[in-house]
């Protein structure tokens, strides 16, 4: 028992941040074991977000006074339902794709990778962990410049230009954000979420910092028409960091924008203009993302574009809050984790075939299914989950997304979610249905190690049983100790 | 610098290209005036300036261990920020370094005045750092401050020619460059066993706490700026860091 | 524990296990998969039986896990799910045998009888499916396990097959993924229900109701291949033989046509089915495509495209029987399920083992093939006898109960189109046989194989055999109890008109 | 007007024509510059609001966030040198491709 009392005690919340900040730090110190300690703090994040799971759901929400300064004064962390389950999702995500980078990476690869994305996983960590605007800005910085080095990693021309760009627009995101913050400061005098929520009222000061809060935040998840930078930088990184950045990276703004729209600016954005904008602009991206992705010739660009659409999925969460607001956030949150485990399934697979064929032509991928079984599965089941076909945890989310648009009547939301699924199968199968048949081009094949297949294969199963494990999900995301107006707990 | 100015002007400066541009400004202009004017809009009919955090922070400062507030601020009560911000410092040199720079490749050409001014400077901007950090727990000045200074002066010894030998280019110099962050950390998870908090540091401790993180800040801060300036991995090249990894893997 | 609960899910594990395990076997390790096939197969045959035995005697399976907010995944063997589970059960076991023998050294047969068994286990759900959830969630799977089969062979054939085929059927899904989410958003629930849950659904929904109706009979219809939407299964004959007996006698045609039963029975109900309006329009559409089918059958000189567009005909019986909305008629619909399934799959095999053996792909080429290979042209004959209504042959009972039905109900017209279908049946079946058994044989088939002495392979030649003998005894003992028929009307009696 | 919201003021207008800066001008070095002239315009608003009322100590915290800031700009400013050098080594010029979409 005192074993177990001790457990539950122990700051779970804090070694998620601290392991991987120390694993970043000893990568860099000894390059010698470098895939042994990266390997192993990643098991340790997996280890302590299981530990944080059971606190939570033992004690309720958690929080961790740092410095012994309460809010004001100091920062707090915070730990509930929603950044659980986001901390779960990057542990697993994050394991798999460490797995998966022992074996991809070369040695001269692996010196200058293992570090910085150990550092990612921190700012990632650390970000659904924060409850202070000011410290979400440092994270979100310490987040963007560590994907942007894994994206140049390649050292290709289109990787160096496409990390320049993802620097320049998650750059201008930031700042707006940081203005967003400046405003919001000098109205209240704090930065800490729940105190600003208790005061805040509309005011132009506000309206002015959620708009450059939301607009920045929209860059960096890539929200149509802000998400220009996201192909060329998913699609020209390593298939290990395309993987961590369109399941994971994109996914952290927009956990922000999230928890900054229903806590903090719940009262202000009580307006129907701006949500049926939001949902507007994600229609917009399902179907631009869907049909350019359906357009493209190359795997990776056809995922990055693949994951523009899916971006726009989550956007549809804002109008359809209002009156089905439990079903709506459980949607956003069921979406969220399929996407991450789905999308870096694909990516990975992606980079499996790339290493197998020399290249990632979909025309030219010689009978991938009779060669590498493994990837060419982990590939169609991520595919069934991106789709929104039953069962996967991709269905689930759609389910909940039509069931709240469907008895709000927004017809229209229902018919843009119909046909993105409809291109998103017509884009999947248009891979699965080459990798049957026999190449024009012959080539050379590269053998793919069991450590590649595997982690993509799992991350994909995981995708499919999402799709049985709604009841246990769902008791994670209602950990909470704030329920605001629309019932939404959070 | 020198790849930079090799390189071609950017866009041919054709008459078709100057007018998208012209055409996009006059376009854009409107609207980032409507913007700008928003802005400052909300910027004048802001409220009275909050004076509770203000006040908090005065009367917390005989617990922070330091008599300047931005000091208390920056490293007891915001001090997981800083933290984080090291880390981000060091991030940006692990980024750089992956990116491969190729080393400059002339050394600067002797020059006499460079020389003297170095002999010159480097001891009194050594002795600024110092006053800097000192002076940073009652006054303006601090960690980041003096370290930018201690970097000027490796800037300086840099473009004077001097490179950091070959036997403290690999590990020592690693050790300096993530000391900073890494004592930060340290202290933190210290401080979390200690007092089950992090980064809570004892009152009457906490000066000693900052001072030892700010001196040791200041020298990886100092180490890291100069090293971003150099771009270049100095050489122990992350090629020899792969044979060495190789090593382990036969 | 109860058993009970868990029997329906492990019918749906004895193929999906099996299934799962054949992928990772290699190649060449025949016995390993030709055990586990057979093990799935026999395995689920006996659970099967059990439970025929216990619902015949009033036992209840359930199994139930929480897959949504308030709705689980629900499989429930009744009489209806356990008709069409028996079917799958045994042609499955047929099929299988078949398969062994038709894929003998061909590439990929791990693969292929991984997604067969997939194919098996999706249609099982589907039938078992005790609400609308279940039964999307097996429907789609049955799309997604389908596809590797009909690109099979890799070729660019195949894949543009498969192209047409999703098309169809992943459009018809999102039909039926909207019918179902709005119907839930109204009512609730999704549960099937004897009579249908929608009794007590204010007016004001009619329109609603109508609408979901007809997306749901839509994404029903792909499947099911209703005129308009059965574009894609004449080119799905690309695919092995196997794979289009499959197709066409239990998985996919089948399920949507189940589907379509399902829906009107046990979602709408029939008489409130009736009383929106929505099965006089449907009741057209079958006739429609029974007539239209035939049409088109009578023009393909391609052997297994003729027996294609007779499916389309045949198992708009189904809907027909359902649409008409009577207790008789609704015995005729749902025991042609089963014949035309015996019917139809032998006939399947009957083409597979003249390709194989002979090289015949086309009606032109099948002169005196009877003499060659008599004991597969009996077996097709009797199907085809069957395909026609020619007592004693199952398809008879079907054609009877339809029509001594639509005449219960006041709808003589129906009438004519049996008649009509029964006259277009005989006009492209008949020539067949007479080229097969009367005239003389050509001096070289197109690409004969050689079995030695012996007409073909046995795994080949038994599979037919005993699916027209299976035809034929549902036709002779239609009394007896199990038979085909008298289960159909205990589903009549219990789920549909119970008092 | 007070002198803080003038010079708060001047950081909204730093921060608007850096933003256009950002837009019109191709060269990644007036990019950067751009940028960091944004930067500056938010750290100036940060600042001078710290002392709105005359009779009031300037608040600590913002100086505090405005260093932190600096010291992520320059971190991400040295980052961006870095790449635009490898940009500009590996193209030809220091711009970024004109096409967005592909």
């Amino acid at each position: 028992m005192a074993i177990q009392d001790a457990l539950l005690a122990f700051p779970w919340a804090v070694a998620l941040i601290f392991l991987p900040l120390a694993g970043a730090l000893s990568c860099f110190l000894f390059p010698r074991i470098i895939r042994t300690l990266g390997l192993i703090t990643s098991f340790s994040i997996v280890v302590s977000v299981v530990g944080l799971g059971w606190q939570l759901l033992e004690q309720g929400s958690y929080r961790h006074t740092i410095g012994g300064w309460s809010p004001p004064l100091g920062i707090e962390l915070y730990a509930d339902g929603l950044s659980l389950l986001m901390l779960a999702t990057t542990a697993l995500v994050g394991f798999a794709i460490s797995i998966y980078s022992t074996a991809y990476f070369k040695p001269t690869l692996a010196v200058k990778f293992w570090p910085i994305w150990m550092c990612l996983l921190a700012a990632l960590n650390a970000l659904f962990l924060s409850a202070d605007i000011f410290n979400l800005y440092v994270t979100l910085e310490l987040l963007g410049l560590s994907a942007v080095a894994l994206t140049a990693l390649t050292g290709s021309k289109e990787a160096f230009s496409g990390a320049m760009r993802y620097l320049l627009a998650t750059l201008l995101a930031s700042l707006a954000y940081l203005l967003g913050v400046a405003l919001l400061y000098h109205n209240f005098g704090s930065v800490d979420i729940s105190l600003l929520a208790a005061q805040i009222q509309a005011s132009p000061a506000v309206w002015a910092a959620l708009g450059l809060m939301a607009a920045g935040l929209a860059l960096k998840t890539a929200l149509f028409p802000l998400h220009f930078w996201l192909p060329p930088a998913h699609s020209s990184a390593p298939a290990p960091v395309s993987a961590l950045l369109s399941a994971l990276v994109i996914k952290a703004s927009f956990y922000i924008f999230l928890r900054l729209w229903f806590t903090l600016f719940e009262p202000v954005v009580d307006s129907e203009t701006i949500s049926t904008l939001l949902g507007l602009l994600g229609c917009a991206a399902i179907l631009w993302g869907s049909i350019q992705a359906l357009r493209q010739t190359r795997l990776k660009l056809l995922i990055a574009y693949s994951t523009v659409a899916q971006v726009g999925y989550l956007f549809l969460v804002f109008p359809l809050s209002a009156s089905m607001g439990s079903v709506a956030w459980n949607a956003v949150a069921y979406l969220i984790i399929s996407h991450a485990l789905a999308k870096s399934a694909m990516f990975l697979s992606a980079g499996n075939m790339i290493s197998f064929g020399g290249h990632d032509r979909i025309a030219d991928l010689d009978r991938v299914v009779q060669r590498l079984p493994l990837t060419a599965a982990a590939f169609a089941l991520a595919g069934v989950s991106i789709m929104g076909i039953p069962p996967s945890g991709g269905f689930i989310g759609k389910w909940l997304l039509l069931e709240a648009a469907v008895t709000q009547g927004q017809w229209y939301l229902v018919a843009v979610m119909i046909i993105g699924g409809l291109l998103a199968a017509a884009y999947i199968f248009k891979v699965i249905g080459y990798t049957f048949s026999p190449a024009k081009v012959m080539h050379e094949a590269q053998s793919v190690s069991a450590t590649m297949q595997w982690p993509a294969l799992l991350l994909a199963i995981g995708a499919i049983l999402l799709g049985l494990l709604y009841v246990p999900v769902l008791s994670m995301l209602s950990i909470s100790d704030v329920v605001i107006a629309s019932g939404v707990g959070l | 610098m020198t790849t930079l100015i090799q390189a071609k002007s950017p866009i041919p400066n054709t008459g078709d290209s100057m007018n998208r541009r012209t055409l996009l400004l006059i376009l854009l202009l409107p609207l980032l005036v409507i913007f700008a004017a928003g802005l400052g809009y909300a910027v004048l009919l802001l409220p009275e300036q909050p004076q509770y955090l203000p006040n908090l922070v005065i009367e917390n400062m005989d617990q922070s261990g330091v008599s300047h507030p931005v000091t208390a601020v920056l490293l007891n009560f915001r001090g997981y920020d800083t933290l984080l911000e090291l880390v981000v410092l060091l991030l940006a040199l692990l980024a750089v370094w992956s990116l491969n720079i190729p080393a400059a490749r002339h050394k600067a050409a002797p020059n006499e005045v460079l020389d003297t001014l170095t002999n010159l400077l480097t001891p009194v901007l050594i002795l600024v750092t110092a006053y800097l950090l000192w002076v940073g727990a009652h006054a303006p000045g601090g960690a980041f401050q003096a370290g930018s200074v201690l970097a000027a002066s490796a800037v300086l010894l840099l473009l004077g020619g001097w490179r950091i030998s070959v036997k403290l280019a690999g590990l020592p110099l690693r050790i300096i460059l993530m000391a900073g962050p890494a004592v930060f950390v340290i202290i933190a998870v210290v401080t979390l066993l200690l007092e089950g908090q992090l980064l809570k540091f004892p009152p009457a401790q906490a000066g000693q706490f900052i001072v030892i993180i700010e001196t040791v800040a200041t020298v990886s801060i100092g180490a890291t700026l100069a090293a971003l300036f150099l771009g270049a991995r100095p050489t122990a090249t992350s090629n020899e860091v792969a044979n060495e990894i190789d090593g382990e893997h036969k | 524990m109860n058993w009970n609960d868990w029997i329906p899910l492990l019918v749906v594990i004895t193929s999906l296990l099996p299934g799962l395990i054949i992928f990772t076997l290699a190649e060449d390790n025949v016995r390993a998969r030709v055990m586990l096939n057979l093990f799935g197969a026999f395995a689920k045959l006996a659970l099967v039986g059990l439970m025929l035995w216990g619902v015949y005697f009033g036992y209840h399976y359930e199994t139930r896990l929480p897959l949504l907010p308030n709705s689980d995944l629900v499989l429930r063997a009744g009489p209806l799910a356990l008709l069409f589970v028996t079917l799958s059960t045994i042609l499955w076991l047929v099929t299988t045998v078949y398969a062994i023998g038709y894929l003998e050294d061909s590439p990929h047969r791990s693969r292929f009888f991984g997604f067969f068994s997939l194919c098996v286990t999706a249609t099982v759900g589907v039938a078992l499916a005790g609400n609308l959830i279940t039964f999307l969630l097996f429907y789609e799977l049955l799309t997604l396990a389908t596809y590797p089969l009909i690109v099979h062979r890799g070729t660019e054939e195949a894949r543009q097959a498969g192209k047409t085929y999703l098309r169809y059927t992943i459009s018809g899904g999102a039909l039926m993924l909207i019918g179902t989410v709005w119907l839930y958003s109204l009512t609730g629930t999704l549960e099937f229900t004897p009579k249908g849950f929608l009794s007590n659904i204010g007016e004001q929904h009619y329109p609603a109701l109508i609408g979901i109706f007809a997306l749901l009979i839509t994404g029903l219809g792909v499947k099911a291949a209703l005129v308009p939407l059965h574009g894609w299964l004449p080119l799905a004959m690309i695919a092995p033989a196997p794979v289009s007996a499959l197709l066409h006698a239990v998985a996919v045609v089948k399920a949507g046509a189940f589907g379509i039963v399902r829906v009107v029975y046990d979602v709408f109900g029939v008489e409130f089915a009736a009383g929106l309006g929505v099965l006089k329009p449907l009741a057209w559409l079958a006739a429609f495509t029974i007539i239209y089918g035939s049409i088109r059958a009578l023009f393909q000189d391609d052997l297994k495209r003729r027996l294609a567009y007779s499916t389309i005909s045949q198992v708009s019986y189904i809907a027909l029987g359902v649409a008409i909305a009577g207790p008789i008629a609704t015995i005729g619909g749902v025991v042609h399920l089963v014949h035309q399934g015996l019917m139809k799959i032998t006939l399947f095999f009957c083409a597979g083992n003249l390709a194989e053996t002979l090289g015949i792909h086309k009606v032109s080429e099948m002169n005196g093939v009877g003499r060659r290979m008599p004991w597969t042209m009996a077996a097709f004959t009797i199907g085809a006898f069957g395909m026609i209504g020619a007592p004693p042959v199952a398809g008879f009972i079907s054609k009877w109960y339809l029509g001594l039905g639509a005449l219960n109900n006041d709808q003589s017209w129906v009438i004519f189109v049996l008649a009509g279908s029964s006259l277009l049946n005989a006009a492209y079946f008949l020539p067949i046989l007479h080229r097969a058994w009367f005239m003389p044989s050509p001096k070289s088939w197109p690409h004969e194989h050689n079995f030695g002495n012996k007409e073909t392979a046995w795994a080949l030649l038994l599979p037919p055999l005993i699916t027209a003998a299976m035809a034929l005894a549902a036709g002779l003992l239609v009394t007896m109890p199990f038979s085909p028929l008298e289960w159909a009307k205990l589903i009549s009696v219990r789920e549909f008109y119970q008092p | 007007m007070n002198p803080a919201n003038f010079y708060a003021l001047i950081g909204i207008g730093l921060f608007s024509v850096g933003l256009l800066g950002l837009i019109i001008n191709s060269h990644l070095l007036k990019k950067i510059l751009a940028i960091n002239i944004m930067g500056s315009g938010v750290f100036l608003v940060l600042v001078a609001l710290a002392k709105r009322a005359e009779n009031l100590p300037a608040d600590p915290v913002p100086h505090a966030m405005v260093i932190t800031g600096i010291v992520v700009a320059v971190s991400a400013t040295a980052l961006a040198l870095s790449l635009m050098l490898r940009v500009a080594s590996e193209t030809g010029h220091a711009t970024l491709p004109d096409e967005v979409e592909k």
